[in-house]
């Protein structure tokens, strides 16, 4: 049996003896946190699908803990990616600034996740929101940028902040910190207070439309296997403020009739597919790997938003199977590109360009990573798109389904950019030494593989543990069995696809493997309308890659782009204000400070 | 239109600019004059002026007897309709003319063509070196009169050899055969044996 | 009437059941020769007319490509310069097999009219095999359309396999490539 | 800023004829442009040099293969100017007969050559159609459809055959009556126009600066500078005709300027028709005279107006049984090889062939 | 479970024939448009089988291993394909986002092959399939989302029968505008002029095709055969009430597929980004006018 707050001290104990360990040497204690991270993992899923682990808390003070359906789906998933991505750690983890503290904030952060999703106090809620801030925020600088770090830790202190607004909010009307309680307590106007607190909280953490802007500054600029984390985990604490807010909060608003969904709902629903349609925008715009993907992020957490706003059990199962798909596909893909990254020291796409032909295994990681991120079976992707599109066509959310449609398309177009350019095209001379990533590497890249297809062919282990959840949270769940998914409007079959895509593959194959074998060429023998090339670097299309879509929306995005800058360009003045404020060591600066403490002390007084 | 009084304000033109060595008028619309080499280029700028804005061609032409080049630019006024061959000679060895690309920037690829075929230096053209109509030419520039191109194709491409008794013989057309010998013979005197 | 005369059971061979397979092949091959649009000299503008409704080639199955490696006929239209040829011998090494090569004119016979030009080469077939010549200054679009009918014949007589010619005197071929050529020398003249 | 190079042609189905356009692309837009021409080249001014004057005949066709008639014109033009030969009147009607039928032939293949870049193969299959009738019309005539040498030294071959007005007649009221047609499915069409209006552009003062002639000088200048108005040759003083002109120079309006001259030219050979005297078609040499006809020395430059443009020969005689030097200026040298390095880039991928089919870039008469 | 399969991978045969002589057939009719003879009515036939025959060249790996998944893919998707209202090999599976995303198997598929030939012609090609994808298919999916809403059912058969049930309309009448855009939009997906940017042989040499020849040729034809199949048989029975016997099915398939090639045969073509401008404009707009006047306010004809 093994106790959450066992588990917690665990981490951290972990974490300690790993900082120590790889001051002595960075492998072995990578190698520690690996299996740290391996325990409790196997710990969690040995005991929590059936709730059965131990919450009660004995050493630590003033903090609680229950176990719940929804906190442990979001646990054992973001746990699941944390161990994935230990295991890039030996590899990466030279190339660090401070690499001796780089495990143990790992492992806190981890220790801080498993916290936040087993508590049931507002206050402990907060609490370890901001442990996994903290200590995050100190591994993301060891990558490219130190900017990174502070834009994303402005943006969760905001979450944090209008978090912690809400609790208080919640406090003052119902007296009591516990989630499930007060939560049900909630009612007029308060509610809809909360409600709008815990938006703007998950939005920021989600990164969603308004409030997305550090998404890619800080995926793109983490440590490479950092972002994987990022993207696939930590960005998910949002979807889990946002089920908070939009399932178990019901302010009583306005409904709309056509759509049967509060009008609070739909506004969220419509920002929701705003995030969609910008991210995938600035998707296809995007140079950067990581970046591109940060954005493809943003746009699938669009998805969670839209799923979670409409308020029945197919999209729940959606929204759910949706942060387990995106988690998966995601950190396969990040992870890949990772290991491009690795060897190559970029993930600029016009710098690279034949990878494929020098690390098949990863080229395979990303495209199925991309195919069930495009929504397209036999991966993961597809089901929960299958499960949004049954709810938004069911509801006839037609401006939703604009945006949903746009993105579950644009989706092609940006997956596909670093496919073609990064991987596949001519094969650039500069990279001709380089070798597939090492074994270690190539573990969860499998892993990722098989579960990403897993999840696309056999839903029904997922949408067992996902109907829990529905049903958790006062909703009836959706009907399937072991094959087939009933929705709305239609039944799906996943392994029958699967199975009819098997065997249409396998036609194809007959007839390829029949037919004359065909004459091997250099990459370089190609189509040139008849003239010569030396220089396979002009013969690459790689930049630009959607110039005359990009044109199109040039100007707007443009504006999106300024706007940023000068909201950027204030917070930075602010700063300055604050630091001419706090820091500065003038005499008249202290002396102002001494004075107003003691107008302040005073004033207490007097009252 | 009046193209003679066009002619003459031609002739105004050049004399106040430059010396005309030669004028030859042509026929109503055309007018060519050889001038000196150094005078060129104020020629062509003051006629540009003066509205032949249009640089139709820009050649040579080898005299090997007198061991010259032959620069030919011929420029038209469309208002004006009168075609105006300026021409000026140059060295054979050495042959270098400054560019008019700074006049009429459209004489670009006519000088790098004209450096091409009869070897023509042109300072002031970027890339008058360039080869632009042969590729990896490896013989004397060939629109010179020098240049053989019979005995540079027979070196350098095999040609078809045909058997004796290639064509079928046909009693119809033997007096026609008879004719293709006796005009080879005749030929054979004509040219001396040479085949 | 069915013979009760005992007859040995045929048995085919590997070699046989390919020759069969290759005769059924032929049939598809020479009912849709691809060409591809190289208009190499001045013979191609008969082709407009031979394609398009005057004479309309797409009846015999044949059809302009865009590229090499769609395509089954290198259509040599005309004289070849030397800079010409250069090209056309790596897109005809560019082209999937089998493929043929239909020359029209004069000048890829003997050179024609431009016997005696210092840039156009005498005699193609020095360098590729050629399938079918259609003689003529120019052929008209009917001679051109009867060259291609020659050698949907030749195709089926299987007298057309020039790239098989190609491929046994690879080295004769290739040695005149380069006495006339030169080495390829991969310069980009725009590139700096 | 990481370019990429594409190539249009030789063998792309972008390019008509034997040329290659080298493409620096970013993104999808031209950053530099550069045109390799030579692939054509046969050394004709060598070749000339070294022919009879009057074998020359035979071989001067080939200069420009979609329009071959202007380089018999522009040499019998300069010949006649060197021998000072006056042509029998007959044979300048017929001449200019030929002169514009082949600059309709080589319109309607140009305009249905709109088919390739814009994807409209209709109007292409419909416009070779026409065109190949005229071939037949200049079978009957000359005996030959692309290479006449019909207009030689001295007048035309020989006379016209019994019997061809009327079929002269009843092709262009057919033509004419399609004419619409031709606009209907090209340059009025709209998802066409959609796509070739405003693009290509040619300002006026490029103009001057590349020496472009002929419709691309005329769609960008506003005025009617044709050669055959401005210098009339033949009998061209004595037709009535309309030079069309337009003050925008988009890939549309020279089309359909082409469109409008197509009609000139139809008005041109119907007057020819008309006004054609009975009498002579040739100035024969004396019986013999031809293998050993020399022309007395001088330097003549002829222009004719060809369907792209200005299109002349330089001759220089040296008195000799051979000319001493021809020069060629083809009538799309200056907006190929400069046009394409200069105005080219700026622009899209998608419009490059529209450059090379629009302004009538003729890979032959560059490389020659 | 086996039985179905083999009926499904007789409806993709079947699917490839049909579409392979009413293209023949088409191309008769187009060339009688062009004033010519045109080619014999098998001539598709002989072309594929040529290309099969022939010895294709390969840029590695990926190059032959796309074009397997994407002719796997559509195999797979046309094996879905009710080819009347009862006749389908998966009875009840036959949603309709099986086609649209099985579709994208084969998009993908070539493209990636596309893409790892190492021609920038073929990726240009790529990209701007895909855009032309972008732009045609959310207008398509808007009036897809009305037509579901409407019938409850997004099984196509359950459509089929829904539009024959009394009382019901084909939905090209009943929701004109949405037939319109559903016309158009089967037009950006056939590739059709105008909307045909992608493969554009003036402009990028033919995009995609640029590298392939013999037999990865040959599979991306019968690939584009089988394709051309589903999305006319989708128009057919999304839009005109399906079929109840095969005779109908192949009369309403031949008048689609016909009319909408004698249409792109009189146009040019857009470039691509006029493409996209185009169908966010007005296809777009007319489907979301179709959505709101047929959900929120049910005035269906």
């Amino acid at each position: 049996m093994a106790s959450i707050e066992f588990l917690i001290l665990f981490l951290v104990g972990a974490g300690i003896i790993a900082y120590l360990l790889t001051k002595l040497n960075t492998i072995v204690g990578s190698i520690f946190t690996i299996f740290t991270v391996m325990f409790v993992f196997v710990s969690l899923a040995q005991y929590g699908f059936g709730m059965d682990i131990i919450t009660t808390v004995k050493i630590l003070p003033g903090i609680s803990f229950s176990q719940s359906y929804l906190g442990f789906y979001f646990a054992i998933l973001i746990v699941f990616i944390y161990l994935m991505v230990s295991f890039f750690h030996p590899y990466f983890i030279d190339k660090y600034k401070y690499k001796d503290s780089y495990n143990l904030l790992f492992l806190l952060s981890l220790a801080g996740i498993l916290g936040a999703f087993y508590t049931n106090n507002f206050l402990n809620l907060f609490f370890f929101f901001e442990i996994i801030i903290w200590t995050t925020m100190f591994l993301i600088p060891q990558g490219k940028s130190k900017e990174a770090a502070v834009s994303y830790f402005g943006f969760s202190l905001a979450g944090s902040v209008s978090l912690l607004l809400g609790v208080f909010v919640i406090f003052n009307s119902t007296g009591t910190f516990n989630i499930n309680d007060s939560l049900a307590l909630l009612s007029g106007n308060s509610a809809v207070l909360v409600f709008a607190l815990f938006l703007i909280a998950a939005f920021a953490k989600l990164g969603a439309f308004p409030l997305h802007i550090w998404l890619p500054i800080t995926h793109g600029n983490a440590p490479d296997p950092f972002s994987p984390v990022l993207s696939g985990a930590l960005v998910k604490l949002g979807g889990f403020i946002a089920v908070l807010a939009l399932i178990k909060i019901t302010p009583a608003t306005v409904m709309f009739r056509a759509m049967d969904i509060p009008i609070g709902h739909y506004l969220v629903a419509i920002l929701g597919g705003l995030t969609i349609v910008f991210g995938t925008l600035m998707a296809i715009k995007e140079d950067d790997a990581k970046k591109l993907l940060a954005y493809s992020s943003m746009s699938h957490g669009g998805y969670i938003l839209v799923a979670f706003s409409i308020l029945n059990s197919m999209a729940f199962a959606g929204g759910f199977y949706h942060i387990l798909a995106h988690a998966l596909a995601s950190a396969g893909a990040f992870m890949a590109i990772a290991a491009v990254s690795r060897v190559t020291g970029t993930t600029k796409i016009k710098e690279l360009g034949g990878m494929i032909h020098k690390m098949p295994i990863t080229y395979l990681a990303y495209l199925i990573a991309i195919i069930s991120m495009a929504g397209i079976p036999p991966m993961g992707g597809f089901i929960s798109k299958w499960l949004i599109f049954q709810a938004v066509i069911d509801k006839g959310m037609v401006f939703v389904g604009v945006a949903v449609f746009f993105g579950s398309v644009g989706s092609f177009l940006y997956v596909f950019r670093p496919l073609a350019a990064l991987f596949l095209g001519q094969e650039f001379t500069e990279y001709k030494h380089v070798k597939e990533a090492p074994i270690l590497m190539l573990i969860p890249t499998f892993v990722l593989m098989g579960l990403n297809i897993y999840t696309g062919v056999f839903p029904a282990a997922f949408l067992k543990v996902i109907n829990n959840i529905i049903v958790e949270l006062g909703y009836t769940g959706i009907t399937y069995t072991t094959y087939v998914i009933s929705g709305n409007n239609g039944v799906l079959n996943p392994a029958l696809i699967s199975l009819v895509f098997v065997v249409g593959i396998l036609i194809a194959f007959i007839i390829f493997i029949l037919l004359k074998k065909s004459r091997k060429v250099e990459l370089m023998d190609t189509y040139t309308a008849g003239n010569f090339i030396h220089d396979e670097h002009l013969f690459h299309y790689s930049t630009d890659f959607y110039a005359p879509l990009e044109r199109l929306y040039e100007k707007q995005s443009h504006w999106m782009t300024t706007f940023y800058r000068a909201l950027a360009e204030k917070v930075k003045e602010l700063g300055k204000l604050g630091k001419y404020l706090f820091m500065s060591k003038s005499l008249s600066v202290t002396l102002l400070w001494i004075i107003s403490i003691i107008i302040f002390l005073l004033w207490g007084e007097v009252l | 239109m009046n193209s003679i009084s066009n002619l003459e304000a031609v002739d105004n033109i050049i004399n106040s600019t430059g010396k005309v060595i030669k004028k030859e008028p042509i026929s109503d619309f055309q007018v060519a004059y050889e001038v000196n080499k150094s005078d060129v280029h104020q020629i062509l700028t003051s006629l540009k002026l003066e509205g032949w804005k249009q640089l139709s061609y820009l050649s040579a032409v080898d005299w090997p007897e007198e061991n010259k080049f032959e620069l030919v630019y011929i420029l038209l006024n469309w208002d004006k309709p009168v075609y105006i061959q300026i021409r000026a000679k140059i060295d054979r060895e050495n042959p270098s003319m400054n560019s008019i690309i700074p006049i009429f920037p459209g004489a670009k690829y006519y000088e790098r063509e004209a450096h091409e075929f009869f070897g023509i230096a042109f300072p002031g053209n970027p890339d008058y070196k360039k080869q632009l109509i042969m590729e990896q030419w490896d013989d004397i520039p060939p629109l010179r009169k020098d240049f053989d191109p019979r005995a540079y194709s027979d070196r350098k491409y095999p040609s078809r050899e045909y058997p004796d008794n290639f064509s079928k013989k046909d009693k119809e057309n033997e007096s026609l055969e008879k004719q293709a010998k006796r005009r080879k013979r005749a030929r054979k005197l004509r040219t001396g044996g040479e085949e | 009437m069915i013979s009760t005369k005992y007859t040995e059971k045929k048995k085919f061979n590997k070699q046989e059941i390919d020759r069969k397979w290759w005769e059924v092949g032929d049939y598809f091959r020479r009912n849709s020769l691809w060409l591809l649009m190289y208009c190499t000299g001045c013979c191609a503008i008969e082709l407009p007319p031979s394609m398009t409704s005057a004479y309309d080639m797409e009846r015999l199955g044949m059809g302009p490509m865009a590229t090499p490696r769609q395509a089954d006929i290198l259509l040599v239209s005309g004289y070849l310069s030397l800079k010409t040829l250069r090209r056309l011998i790596y897109t005809y090494e560019q082209m999937s097999e089998p493929r043929y090569v239909v020359a029209l004119g004069s000048c890829p016979i003997n050179g024609g009219i431009y016997h005696d030009s210092h840039p156009v080469i005498n005699q193609l077939d020095q360098y590729i095999p050629v399938d079918t010549y259609v003689a003529g200054c120019m052929p008209n679009p009917e001679s051109v359309l009867n060259g291609f009918v020659d050698l949907m014949e030749g195709i089926k007589n299987k007298t057309a396999n020039g790239w098989k010619k190609y491929h046994k005197n690879y080295d004769w071929y290739k040695k005149n490539q380069f006495d006339v050529l030169g080495e390829v020398v991969i310069d980009d003249e725009f590139h700096q | 800023m990481k370019e990429m190079k594409l190539f249009l042609g030789p063998q792309h189905p972008g390019m008509h004829g034997n040329a290659s356009v080298h493409l620096f692309v970013d993104g999808d837009i031209i950053k530099r442009s550069y045109l390799l021409p030579g692939m054509l080249h046969r050394g004709f001014e060598k070749q000339m040099e070294r022919k009879l004057w009057v074998n020359n005949i035979a071989l001067i066709p080939r200069v420009c293969v979609p329009e071959p008639d202007i380089n018999e014109m522009a040499f019998a033009l300069a010949t006649e100017k060197l021998l000072k030969l006056d042509v029998p009147e007959r044979a300048h009607w017929i001449r200019m007969i030929m002169l514009e039928f082949a600059r309709i032939s080589a319109h309607l293949m140009a305009y249905g050559g709109l088919g390739g870049p814009t994807g409209n193969y209709t109007l292409m299959y419909h416009a070779h159609i026409d065109r190949n009738l005229i071939l037949d019309i200049f079978e009957k005539i000359s005996g030959a459809r692309i290479y006449h040498q019909y207009i030689v030294i001295g007048g035309v071959r020989k006379d016209l055959p019994e019997g061809i007005d009327e079929e002269i007649n009843a092709y262009l009221n057919d033509l004419e009556s399609r004419l619409n047609e031709y606009r209907d499915l090209g340059i009025d069409n709209p998802s066409v126009v959609k796509r070739i209006k405003d693009t290509i552009m040619l300002p006026e003062a490029v103009v001057w600066e590349l020496g472009v002639t002929g419709i691309g000088m005329r769609s960008a200048t506003n005025k009617p500078y044709d050669i055959r108005k401005v210098m009339p040759y033949a009998r061209y003083n004595q037709v009535e005709f309309e030079v069309p002109i337009s003050d925008y120079s988009d890939a549309r309006s020279r089309l359909d300027i082409k469109i409008k001259e197509v009609q000139q030219s139809i008005n041109i050979i119907r007057q020819c028709l008309d006004k054609m005297p009975e009498g002579e078609v040739r100035v024969k040499p004396s019986r013999g005279q031809s293998m050993r006809w020399t022309v007395p020395k001088g330097y003549v430059y002829a222009p004719v107006e060809s369907s792209r443009g200005e299109f002349g020969y330089y001759m220089v005689s040296n008195g000799g049984t051979t000319p001493w030097r021809v020069g060629v200026r083809g009538a799309s040298y200056p907006q190929g090889l400069l046009g394409i390095e200069k105005y080219l880039p700026g622009t899209r991928i998608d419009d490059a062939a529209l450059w090379v089919d629009t302004m009538g870039i003729c890979s032959p008469e560059i490389d020659r | 479970m086996i039985l179905s399969i083999f009926i499904g991978i007789s409806i993709a045969l079947f699917g490839f024939v049909l579409q392979t002589s009413i293209g023949g057939i088409n191309r008769k009719i187009i060339g009688r448009l062009q004033k010519r003879h045109g080619p014999r009515w098998y001539q598709e036939f002989i072309d594929i089988f040529k290309l099969l025959s022939k010895r294709s060249v390969s840029h590695g790996w990926i190059f032959d291993f796309g074009v397997i998944m994407a002719l796997g893919g559509i195999i797979a998707t046309a094996m879905f394909m009710p080819l009347t209202s009862t006749f389908l090999a998966f009875e009840n599976y036959d949603n309709f986002f099986i086609f649209v995303y099985l579709l994208a198997v084969g998009m993908l598929g070539m493209a990636m092959s596309a893409s790892g030939s190492g021609n920038p012609w073929a990726s240009i090609g790529v990209m701007r399939a895909l855009t032309t994808m972008l732009a045609y298919e959310v207008p398509f999916l808007i009036v897809v989302l009305t037509i579901v809403n409407l019938s409850g059912n997004s099984s196509l058969t359950e459509i089929m029968l829904y539009q024959q049930a009394a009382g019901n309309n084909i939905f090209l009448i009943a929701l004109p505008l949405g037939g319109i855009v559903g016309f158009i939009a089967l037009m950006g997906m056939l590739g059709k002029k105008p909307f045909e940017t992608y493969i554009a042989p003036a402009e990028i040499a033919s995009g995609p095709m640029v590298e392939y020849g013999g037999k990865q040729l040959g599979m991306l034809f019968i690939l584009h055969e089988i394709t051309i199949f589903i999305e006319v048989s989708l128009f057919v029975h999304l839009f005109l009430g399906g079929a109840t016997n095969i005779f109908e099915f192949l009369f309403k398939y031949f008048i689609v597929y016909t009319v909408a090639n004698l249409i792109s045969n009189v146009n040019g073509r857009f470039k691509i980004d006029q493409v996209v401008k185009f169908f966010y404009k007005w296809p777009l707009l007319m489907a979301v006018t179709q959505a709101i006047i047929a959900i929120y306010f049910g005035w269906v004809i």
